[in-house]
Parts: C-alpha cells; structure tokens; sequence
C-alpha cells in the first residue's frame, strides 16, 4: 500500500496544519509517512499545498500522482487535477460538472461545512476529517493530535475542531464503498516523525552545541525555532544576531571560549559569512555553519529548494584553507551528520559546511528505528608547556588548542598571519610554515571522509549527493523493476573527497549526475578531481524537488541519448 | 613599568602615537585591579588600535576587522567568569562596525568597549573615519570630508547604554581611572578615548585636543539622560572628560542565564550520554 | 481609488495589515504633490513592507535585505532629478541595514525613508525585530525578547538627522501630509511609521496603537534638538506622532556637486574622445 | 645595460619616497624602470625596502640579483647582502670590515651626512643622491622632480633635499672610476611610469566611469586615492562607504542609475561584496567590481601579493550566474582590460571581475608607446514599447536596457526572482525561463573571450595568468638562452574561458603553471574545463611575487623532474 495525499489552498488557510495533522496521526497509526511542503514567499494568498505520502514501508521520496487530491480553494483544483490517478479522488467546492470525469469527485464546500461549526477558519480540518473518512481511519490519534496543538487555545477551540473533523468525515462516509487503506496496522509508538530542520537541530543538541546564534532566513529559520524550543532543557545560549556578520562572528567567539558553535543560514546569509569562514580557518577555531539552500541567484525564490550552492561554499572565503563540505541526504543522516561536524570541526580545528535545502528543511521523514551511530567527542583541553603556543608548527597540521581562562594557557589568536604564539609575523618564511601547516590538515581530512553511498548497476549509475538520495534511490528500483541494471553512488560527504574515490569510479557503469542546479555542480567537481568527463547530466532548476516519476523519465531520456 | 600585563611583542606604533598611551592606561587599570593575565580576553579588529592586544600579556582575539564585539559578546556569554574588552579604532568600531556597536548598546552584555579614536583610518593610510571633523583633508578625500562626524556618545546614551565615557590618552593617569571604572562597571560600558595620529592626522592633534579638553567635575550628574545628552553634544571649543552617562541594568549574561537556569557554559561540563538519552526522548 | 500609481500587481499582504495604510498614504502623497511615475524611484530591500514598491506605478529598485539605503544614495546622486524615496520594514532598515541608517544620517543625503515599524520580523513569520519590546514571545524567542528595543527617532536625533518623524498607518489622512512633508523636504528624512501586523504581533495592535498615539500640537518646536531627544524618549503610554526633529543643513548631493562642478551627472552625457584626450594627457 | 638598485630601510625612512625618486629620474632619463614594493602592515618601523631595475630597452620583470644596495639600516644590509652581485656597490653605514668582500664597499652614513644639512630625516635623498653619482647621472632631472613634489613643502624643504642630493653624490664620486651606465640616453619625454593602481583608476576615467565608491582596504586603496585625485577634472562622484557591503550596493544604485559605476577592494571585503554580487547579476545591473588580492586566509598579510581568489571570485555569490573574470598582465593591459570591463558589462548586463594584486598594484611599469587600444562603447540606452518589459525574454539571454527618469519606461529591478516587467513572481516555470535567460549569456559571454597569449616551444610551455606575465615571460627567454625551447601561454580573461582553449591545448609541449597560490587554481580550472591533467605546477606563497632567477630555478627542478 502506498498512498499520497495532496492538499491545497491559499496561505492563510492552513494547509501547514493539515500536513502537521494528516502525517501526524498516520504515523501515529502505524504508517511510514513522507511529506513535502510547497508554498510562497508570503503569508496570506497565494497558492501553497503539502503532499503526505504515507505506506506500510519506508518512504525516502515524493510521487506526482495523487491518490486524494483535496482542494481548498479552485485554484488548487485547477494546478493539480491532472496529477490525480484514475480512480483517485478530487475533494472540494471546485471545478464544474462535467471535468468530473474522476471515479470520486466530491465538491464538498469545506468552508460552508465549517460554518456550521461556527467559523470558516474549520475548512482545513473539516477536509481532514473527510480524507481520513475516505482512509477509513479511525479519529482516535485525530482527536488527540487535535487536544495537543489547540490545548493552549482553550477547550472550545479543540471542541469545535473536532466537530470539523466529524462533519468532514461524516460527509464522505456515504460515499465511501470500501476505504483506500487496506492494510490496518495498530499504532507502532515506535515512529518517529521528523524534517530536516528538526533534526539539524537535534543534532547540535546531542552533540552538546552550546552556543547558537543566527538571523532568520527561509529555509534554515526552523532550525533557529527547533533549538530555541529546547534551549532551556539543553542549556544552550540562542542569539538572534542583528545580521549573518554578527551571527558568524559570535559562533566563532563562542567557540574560541569553548563551546560548541553553530549557525545556520541560507545562501544569503551565507554570502555574508564568508569572511567570517575565513576567521574561523586562520584563527583554526571550529565551526559549523549550516547553508539551507533555496534558488538564487540573489534574494531568488525564498521558500524554494535548489542545490546551488556546492561549489560557492567549497570556494567561498579568499584565498585557500581546508574546510569538510556535508550534504545529508535525510533528516536522520542530518543527525549524524551534524554529530560528525561537530567532532571533526573540534579534531581538525576547520570550519565544517553542512548544506541542507528546503527540501530537506521542511519534509517530513517517519523512521522506525532511528539510527543515531554517531556519538560527540568530549573535547579535550589538556594542560600544556608554557608559554602556550596556539598555532605549534606540528606534523598533522593541527595544534593542541586551549580554552582562555581554563588554566593558566593565555590563548592568542589572530586572524593576520601569525607566529606559533598567535601574535601577527610579517616574517616570510614563517608564513610559509604556517600556511602549509594549515593546509596539510586537508591530506587527514581526506581519509576521513566516508566514500559515498554506492550500489553496483550495470547499465547505467544515477549519481548525486544531498536530499536528492531518496528520490535517486526509487527512481533506481523503478528502474530495476522495468529490468534497467541501475546502480547509484550518493555523496553525503562531499569535499575533500575521499582518498579512494579515483579507484571507485574506475568502473562504474554509464554515470548520469542528477542535480537540483543549472550548471551540474557535483559533476564539475568530479571532472576536475578525475579528470574524466560527466556528459550526462539531469538538472532541474525551478525550486521544486524531483518526483519520482519525473525522474523516472528524465533518466529514460538520458538513456536514449546516453 | 615591570608589570604582569608586559607583553614580548615589538610595538609597531609610530613614536609620539597617542596609543602609547591607552595601552599604559589599560595595563595600569588591570593591575591596579588584581586581575591575573589568565582571566582577561582582549578582543579587537583590525587597525592600529587593533594590534593593542598583542602588547598585553593576556588571552587574545585579533579578530576581523570592524567585527571585535560580536566576538567579544560571545566569549562573555559562554564564560562570564572572563574579564572581557573589546577594542580597537574609530574606523573598526564605527565605521565597518557600526551595526554591531548599535545592537550591542540594546543587549547590555558585560563588556568594556575601548575605542581608540584618532578620528582617521591610521593603518590604511589616513582617510577620513566616521569621527574625522567635516573638511577633513586627505588623499582619498581631496575636496574634504563631506560628511558630519559620528557623535558616539549622544548615539549611545539615545539608546541608554549603561556606561558611557570619554577618555584622552594624552592624559593617562585619568584614562587608568576611567578603564577602571568602566571594568568594574557591570554592564555594557563605552569609553571613546581621544587618542592623537602624529602621522595621519594634522588637525586633531595633541595640543588640539590639550586646549579643548577639560574634566566634569563631581557637580556633573551622570545619571539624568537628557542632561547626558546634552553634554554629549558638547563638541568644539570645550570637549568634556569622564563618565558623561551611567545606568544600571540587567544585562545581557544575567538574562540569558536567568533563562536557561545553567551554571556559567563553560563550566557545566557536558554530559554526553545524558544528552543523548534526553535526546532520544523529545521526539519519542 | 483610481490613481496615475495604481499597479497591476497582485498584493500579497494580510487583510487587515497595516501595509495598506501606508500604500494608500504614499499613493495619496505622490499625486498631490503632483508627481508622475517616471521621475519616482522606490528602493527597498527584503521583508513583507519591502513588496510595497511593486503596488505603485514607478520606478523600482527592490533590493537585497538591508541595503536599500546605500541604492537609494547613489539613486539620487547620480540623478537629483528622481524622487528618491527607500523604504522597507523594520528589520530590514534597522537590523541588517542598521550600519548604512546610521552612516546616511552623517551624509545628509537628500532621500526619504519610510520604515514600516510593526516591531517584528513579519516574512521571516514572527521573529523579534529590532524594535520589538523587551519580553515580545516567539518562536525564535520563547522566553521573549531580551535586548531593549532600539529608538530609531533618538538615535537619528542624536546625530543630528535632518527631518524626522513618526506616523501611524491607521491614520492615513495624517500620515500622507507626514509623508509630503518629508519628501518636500531638502534633506535626509526619516519616517518611522507604527504598523500593526495583524498575523504576527498580537501585543503592538491596531488597539495598543490606537489607545497610545497623540499628535504633536503647534506649539512643539520641532527645531529644538534637545527638546527633540526629549520627546522622542517617550514612549509607553503616550506615543508622540508628528514631526519631531527638523533641522536645514546641506545635502550630500548639494556638497558633491559642488566638488566636482558639474551637471546632475546623468544628463552632462560623456564624451568619450574628450575623455580620452584628456586622459592621455594625464601621464605625459 | 641592465641594472638593478635595492633600496631599504623601516617604514617612515622614506623608502617609497626613493622609488618614486628613483624611478621618475630614471624615467625622465631616458630608461625603462620597472620597480617593486616591499613593506610591512605598519607605519613606523620594521623592514621595508624597494627594487628599482632600469635599462635601454623595456622591463616586465623584478630581479634576484642586485648591483646597488644602499642600506637605511643595518637590516637591510644582513636581509639583502646575499643578493648583491660580485662587482656590485652597498652603501651604508652596515656590515663590518670583514664582510666587505665585495668590490664597491662604501659605509656611508646617511643619517650623519642628512645632518649635515640640517636634519636625519633628509638621509633618504642623500642616498638617492649616492645612487645616482654611482650611476654617472647628473642631477638635472633630480632637482626638478624634487622640486616637484617638495613644492608645497616650500622652498627650504627644496633647497635641503637638493642639498642633501648633492652631498650624497659628492660622497660616491671619489670611488666611482667608471659610472655603470654606460648608455646615456637623451630624456625620453614619451616613456610614461605607472603602477597597476594608477592604471586600474585610469582606466576607469578613460571609460567614462562617473561613480566609484568603495572602503579603503590594502592594496586596493591606490585607485580610491587616484579617482579622487580626478574626480574633480572627470566629473567622478567618489564616495567612501561605511563598508563594503555599502560600497557594492551603492555602485549598483549608481548603475542602474545610468551612470558607469566600479567598486574595489582585497578578498576581506570582496567577502562581504559576494552577496551584492549576485544582486548585480540577477538585477542584471552592469558593474565592474576590482579584487586587489593579498594572502589570506582572513586579514592575513595586508601588504603582501597573492593569487589566492580565482576559485573564490568564479564561484563568489550563492546560486549561478555568467560573469567576466579578467586579470590584467602589466599596468597597460589594465586600462585596457578596465575599458573592456565597462563595455562588457554593460552589452552583457553582468558584473565583472578583474583581479590584480599587491604586486601589481604598487609596482611601476614603464611604456615608449603606451597601447589604449580599446574604446569605451557609449551607452545606447534607445526607446521602448511601453509598459517597458526590464527583463524581456530574448534569444541571447540579454534585455534592452532602460534607466529610470530619462524616458516613459519605468524601470523595475527586482533581486527575488521575477517576471519580465520585473514584479517579483512565483510562478516556477517563469523561473527556469528567467534562469535559462540569464545563464544563456553565458554562450555569447565565452565568445566574447579572447584566447590567452601564447608562444609556442617545443620542450615546455609555461602557463601563468595575471600579474606574472612579465617574470614568466622574461624567464621563458633566459631558458630560450640557455637552448630550452620554452613556450607560454598567459591568461588575462580567465572567465569564461573562450571556446577554442580546447583546440590550443590540443598541441602544447610540458605544460608548467605557474602561480601566486598554494593550491594551482588556474591549473584546477584548466583540469577541469579540458579534462586534462596539469601536475606540474610551480606555486609560491610566501607573499612575494616571482623574481626572474627564482622562477628560473623552478622551472629547471620541475624540468627534471617533469
Ligand atoms: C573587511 C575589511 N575592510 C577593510 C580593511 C582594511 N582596513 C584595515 S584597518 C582599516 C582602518 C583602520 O582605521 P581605524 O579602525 O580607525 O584604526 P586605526 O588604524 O586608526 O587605529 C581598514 C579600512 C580590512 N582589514 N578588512
Ligand atoms: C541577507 C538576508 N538575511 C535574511 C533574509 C531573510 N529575511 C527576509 S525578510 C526578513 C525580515 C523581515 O522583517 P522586516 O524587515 O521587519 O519586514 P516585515 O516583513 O516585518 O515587513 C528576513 C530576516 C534575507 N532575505 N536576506
Ligand atoms: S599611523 Fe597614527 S595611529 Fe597609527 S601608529 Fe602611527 S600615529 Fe599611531
Ligand atoms: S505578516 Fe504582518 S506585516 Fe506581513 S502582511 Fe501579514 S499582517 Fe502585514
Ligand atoms: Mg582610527
Ligand atoms: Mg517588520
């Protein structure tokens, strides 16, 4: 069983809370949910809508076709109706008569409906309570999902919200031959629904982040409320910065003092950071900077997903300094990811980048056993022969670092070129030493990185990194199912790139590099680090993530011209 | 002047600079208030007056330039137990750094802000500065500075800063007593220090400022806001020293750790294991 | 409302919110003043207030978030001809571009700025801004707002700005002979005008507002700078509206001109051959 | 004749007083000067000193090897010593008896004979004065340069500088038995001297450039110092930002103004200018934006050379976007480049980027027939049909161009993605239009390019980019010399890369590149974009550009290793 539900409306009308609501209560019924959010750049108006795929298995993926399409104004009706299945359901005062060609066409009035419970404000919900009728779920996990979020609201407002959820359900019950989930699980208390953002955040708190500060930018702003909710029970200090200067710059001063650091922000914002970056390689005082991706250039499409980003951040600050790149491909590896930039930040003393995407940011992802495998380092500040040297010209490159006020280590640092004691040299040679000594940490840093994700095929290797891995990973068993041999190599860590990865992509079948860009970034990369060229490129630009269908014939495109 | 604060570091001032003097005043002040070298950060940007920290022996922070007090801020958050000073140039604190000044006087984090004011760009060769008088000649700015100076002080009593100072550098026994002041001050504190360019700026010299400068005396009220004010504009002929404003309140390390009811940060330790299980708790 | 400014553009703004006030006052202001689209240049950066120059008829720069200010600027110098007016939301001009606010009161330059305070971040969805109260509660903030609002009004006061004022968008009759009076006005003029978001700041409403204003009466002097500072300190029970500070000095575009004794840079045209014979003769 | 003069001392000794004396005398003398600064990150003190290299025919390159080092200090003398050729001549009180194992030992004291004329501060022109008896020239050119520039000092300053002159002359003469110069040219009043600053600021006067604002940061700040030395004459409007950030987002007000606007700084602030950057681009505002490079990472060494931005000003700005990326070879080619940066940005409607450095910026090239080859294109800005579309969707990707106030068209530019008229828009199929409109200038962009200067050899080719034209250059004909058939290829436009590189790479002998980097950045890009390896790679970093025999050397040890 594999059902996807599409609601649609205009902001303001509450599809966010349908798709709280909807995935919610079907992970609370025993079901592996996948949802994605598409809205505007504004609050009221417009055109926003939430797909909540859900099924009896895992789920890593968004499908175009629509099993129940429930629209809250005509608008919707009018953008997704042709992505419904035949025999699939259209839900909503919409359309005319005789585009009623669905199996199920229902134009319920979903706002009439919640006048009668009192306030059309009830619509979204009232077509919850008819989807989960056309489900044939029980409104069991429904009312207490209802009591939890409207319980600061007051009684009355849950009451009448459950009213809602029964008149929306009780007008589709007639209709209803036999319900669309045909396999009926019980409540599994053991799924765990969560998006990127969240787990960005809850990575920071495992790894025992101290120090958060940030300027809110669409797609990272979650982080910022994720953290802040539970700033007081982890003890972290949360800062909203007066801009993205300020923010880096604070992390960076936190860390110095011993915290564990981090901000976050989206391209912007990090354009912003990036002469901080290099303050925080010169002084080599760790750092983890989240960029959430969305399509540029410039302000661009705020609350849209691009992976436009790689190669700026790879570059970004003047001059060169070795720094890790991670792109987690579900909220599950952004746990672990964050975890891992956190140790390696601290190990290797370098700025970490971990590149999320709205996509990433704001889907939901429903895990069974979440795997956590990464655990923090404690960090180690041992004592250390005086007059400490912050910046001792050692073999690895990295020098034992001290915190100030911790013993009796006066700790120097100096974003200037700099002696072994922190303090500016303008001596050439010395420069020479240091500026080898910070780059030859990039040599470890290599070993360090994990080689990407890969499954042998013999016809064809869909390659990617990031939040596309899901849809990468379908479009391959697809694939195989119509009998194409599909492999896949996914990178989660991108830069360095592993010491072996010459040797895996020695013999990988016809590559096919698939990018949420224009110009095919991470196929840039490889052909510069393998000197092979990557002519067969999928690239999608216009702020949507890939569907599986979508992708399924992009590649089947390919593979004609391949 | 033997001193716990004697740095090793080759001074690479100009003769004659009027940094010279802040930096007696500074080591003065840190010792005649018994703090050890360990517990004091000395955050500054990139400038001149940026280099002071390397002449002091103390933890340092050599940041970016016109960035010391995002960092400075910080490093108080997560250790309050830390003596914490954010200094650096007009330009630096002003100019590139004008926003984090601005929000800054908002928090009230328990930071002494020191800004060596020489009322020019000194390390970049002597432009005009946010603080150089209007007129102001130099090679960037042939025709004159055509802007209106920077008043910092009437900025930060307009939005109640809890201290705020003006020092001269030419004077250093009364600078000491100023810094010691502001370090003891518990709260955010601001002394604009007038600190003459012997290389970079032929206007506001020494002796300019000598004929100009003059002390409140013990009738000045620096808590009425307005009067502080008033004062602040005080620019010319008579340019007042001392405490030209002061107002106790909260500040910015005692709310947050008010809010998230922890020991100081650095010092809690972290319980790896215990945030993992709590961890795993919050979405279960 | 039929109007030489009406756009076609759809308006993406909340019913209720207090955009419209301000959209309305604007449109009202530019036609009586007699204005025509061509000769108006609208600047703003990024945020919800930031969308407005999209719903009039006229030249638009809708640039990044923060930085209206510096475009706006150069708008005007390199064209005093165009009705140069910046305007952007709270965050935008105070928080991330709070750098460039400041420093345009040193210049003078002869620009208006509209800030539509509704004392929070409303595209972002809530956050506190820099004018949000202490305490303000949301999601970014949950144990509220811990830094003291900024006073945009005394900090333009304090360095001597040349025209300012606050209006109220629910007042949208005043508010245009506000927002006239700052664009007849030779000089940098600021307008702060209290909006209420009716989405995302349940505590400033149109009601708090409302209950709050008052005009400033005849016989207030705005020239009076200290009275200025003065009243531009209250805030609370009673939220003084009106000009409040006005004080004639040269603009930036005034005093460039005359440094380089040239025609309004746009039209002079350049010669080209002229400006290569010239060159030539640079070196030799 | 050939002859190279070292000169040092510490900051406030007047060190770039003697280049500037130097060099113009020698100039007006009738030689070709080409001279390099070296000095610290600091106004008093420390060690700086300047190369002066003169001779009949022209110069592109520094040398290693001295004929005259006249000492300020004791430094300069145990910091060069070693540099002085056999035969050659050091002046100054330094040193003791028993190094003086050269030929022309001379232990003047500057200082004492300045005081002679009333003041040590003269001890700089009394060296000058040596320099030129050693040299055989009269001081005929001397007294009028020092008339020159000590004018509005007054005539007693004149006077005791000219004084000063002469007794450092009359010291020498008694141990000169024959003067090095043997070939005494008549004045020369066409050689012109200029350094990379100079030219960068000229050829923004030459284009019409009526807007220049930036912050003064090192080793950019000699263009804001040069413009506004002619704003008045030009009609420049030159305004110094609060920052950089204030800087860039002016010069884009001025230009979508209608007026040539140009920004510049070193890589700390171009940082800060990334995310104006992208505003240009999607605003589709020409600019031309100058990055004077300097060590890094962060603050790094302020006063020292660098070719450590490419990869960062390729990639600069989150998202993508076409942009020119040029790096002028010589102070001639940077008037020119600049020309051409204005005309392009303006047919493109794109930024563009020019890279110099410190190296190029401080040192002084010498020109008989200075090339402005290149013409500014005057601005077409015609009618429109109205309403005006700003970004019509046109086959080569750019839109005609209005500005505002000149005409019925209304000018809307807009930073979030937008439809043609310029309204911000969410509709995502506009957006790959809009996308695809911006990236396809890239196509025309590439063909604007022109191909790199190349000289064929047959052992090995030499390939460098920027500054170090002259010292590859000059090092590609000494190995000619010694019977190694050298050939080079030099990059000035880098960005795009034009689209016959291929073919010219297709038969090159030994590809060496040589960089002011640690990393090889243009041999990463050339790898990238030919699919070819290029492991051998000569890269300095110490700060210091390439001196002639220094590369030599290199050049051999990879030649036996390559
Ligand atoms: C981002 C950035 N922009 C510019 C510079 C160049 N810079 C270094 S110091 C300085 C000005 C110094 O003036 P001030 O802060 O007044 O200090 P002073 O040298 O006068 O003590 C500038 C512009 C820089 N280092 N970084
Ligand atoms: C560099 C950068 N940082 C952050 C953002 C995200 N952002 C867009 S609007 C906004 C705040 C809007 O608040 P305000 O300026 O008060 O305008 P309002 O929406 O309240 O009218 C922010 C933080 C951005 N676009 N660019
Ligand atoms: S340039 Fe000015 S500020 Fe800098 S050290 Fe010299 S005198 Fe002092
Ligand atoms: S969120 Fe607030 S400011 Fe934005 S449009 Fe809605 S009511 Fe207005
Ligand atoms: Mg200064
Ligand atoms: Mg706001």
């Amino acid at each position: 069983m594999d059902l996807n539900l599409l609601v649609g409306g205009e902001a303001g009308q509450g599809v966010q809370t349908v798709s709280g609501a909807l995935s919610t209560i079907l992970q609370r019924s025993g079901y592996f949910v996948f949802s994605i959010e598409d809205y505007q750049s504004r609050i009221r108006g417009g055109h926003s809508f939430t797909q909540v795929r859900f099924s009896t298995t895992p789920l890593r993926a968004a499908l175009k076709e629509v099993d129940i399409l429930a629209c809250l104004n005509e608008e919707t009706y009018q953008l997704h109706r042709r992505r419904v299945k035949e025999g699939g359901w259209v839900l909503g005062a919409v359309g005319n008569e005789r585009e009623a060609h669905f199996q199920h066409f229902l134009p319920l009035n979903f706002e009439k409906i919640a006048e009668g419970v009192g306030n059309k404000i009830f619509a979204n919900i009232v077509a919850v309570g008819a989807i989960l009728g056309i489900l044939g779920l029980d409104l069991e996990s429904a009312d207490s999902y209802l009591e939890e979020i409207f319980a600061r609201k007051g009684e009355e407002i849950v009451e009448k919200n459950k009213q809602a959820l029964r008149r929306g359900r009780d007008e589709v019950i007639p209709y209803v031959s036999s319900p669309l989930i045909e396999e009926t699980r019980r409540g599994n208390s053991s799924l765990l629904v969560l998006d990127g953002n969240q787990a960005l955040g809850w990575g920071a708190l495992l790894s025992g982040c101290q120090f958060y500060s940030a300027y809110p930018m669409t797609p990272s702003t979650g982080i910022l409320n994720f953290i802040s909710s539970h700033a007081k029970e982890y003890g972290v200090v949360v800062e909203q910065a007066e801009d993205e200067i300020a923010a880096i710059n604070m992390a960076i001063g936190a860390s110095y003092a011993g915290a564990r650091a981090m901000t976050a922000t989206s391209g912007g914002g990090f354009c912003l950071m990036a002469e901080g970056l290099g303050l925080a390689a010169m002084t080599e005082t760790p750092l983890v900077v989240v960029d959430a991706q969305r399509p540029g250039p410039s302000t661009g499409l705020p609350t849209r997903t691009s992976q436009g980003d790689l190669e700026f951040v790879i570059h970004a600050s003047h001059d060169e300094f070795p720094r890790f790149v991670f792109a987690p491909r579900d909220p599950q590896e952004a746990i672990n990811l964050v975890i891992r930039a956190f140790n390696l930040a601290e190990k290797y003393q370098v700025p970490v980048i971990i590149l999320s995407d709205q996509y990433l940011a704001d889907s939901k992802w429903t895990y069974e056993n979440l795997e956590v495998k990464e655990r923090p380092d404690a960090p180690q500040f041992s004592s250390f022969p005086l007059p400490y040297r912050r910046y001792l010209i050692s073999p690895s490159g990295v020098s034992p670092r001290a915190i100030p006020g911790l013993g009796k280590a006066l700790v120097v640092a100096d974003s200037d070129e700099h002696d072994e004691f922190g303090h500016l040299t303008e001596d050439l040679n010395l420069r020479v030493e240091m500026h080898k000594k910070r780059m030859r940490k990039k040599e470890t840093m290599r070993k360090e990185v994990r080689l990407p994700y890969h499954r042998e095929g013999k016809d064809l290797t869909l390659i990617g990194w990031g939040s596309t891995w899901g849809v990468i990973e379908e479009a391959g068993e697809r694939l195989k199912a119509e009998g194409i041999d599909s492999g896949i190599i996914h990178f989660s860590e991108i830069y360095p790139l592993p010491l072996q990865i010459e040797e895996l992509f020695s013999h990988v079948s016809l590559p096919v590099v698939v990018e949420n860009n224009y110009g095919g970034q991470l196929a840039n990369l490889l052909e510069r680090e393998l000197k092979l060229p990557f002519p067969f490129r999928i690239n999608s630009y216009n702020g949507r993530p890939f569907l599986v269908e979508e992708l399924l014939l992009k590649v089947k495109e390919v593979g004609k011209n391949g | 002047m033997g001193n716990l604060f004697d740095s090793q570091v080759e001074i690479a001032w100009c003769p004659g600079c009027g940094n010279f003097g802040i930096l007696r005043a500074l080591k003065g002040a840190l010792t005649e208030l018994g703090f050890s070298p360990e517990e004091v950060v000395l955050v500054s940007g990139i400038g001149q007056a940026a280099k002071l920290p390397h002449y002091i022996a103390a933890n340092v922070f050599n940041g970016l330039h016109g960035r010391s007090i995002p960092v400075a801020l910080a490093v108080k958050t997560v250790n309050p137990r830390l003596l914490v000073i954010a200094e650096s140039g007009d330009g630096c604190m002003y100019g590139e750094g004008g926003n984090h000044f601005l929000h800054a006087l908002r928090r009230n984090p328990d930071i002494t802000v020191i800004v060596h004011n020489n009322q020019v760009y000194g390390l970049t060769k002597g432009q005009a500065s946010p603080t150089s008088e209007e007129g102001f000649v130099s090679k960037a700015q042939p025709w004159g500075n055509l802007s209106l100076p920077l008043n910092p002080l009437s900025l930060a009593i307009s939005q109640d800063a809890s201290f705020v100072a003006r020092g001269f550098s030419g004077d250093v026994d009364k600078l000491k007593e100023i810094i010691k002041e502001a370090l003891t001050w518990r709260g955010f504190s601001l002394i604009d220090v007038l600190q003459p360019c012997v290389t970079f700026n032929r206007v506001n010299t020494f002796a300019w400022y000598k004929e100009r400068v003059y002390y409140l005396d013990d009738s000045y009220q620096p808590e009425d806001r307005i009067k502080a004010l008033e004062k602040s504009l005080e620019w010319g002929d008579k340019i007042p020293l001392g405490v030209i404003y002061q107002h106790q309140r909260p500040t910015f390390q005692d709310k947050i750790y008010s809010q998230i009811e922890e020991e100081d940060l650095i010092y809690r330790g972290v319980n790896f294991d215990d945030l993992f299980s709590r961890g795993l708790r919050l979405f279960t």
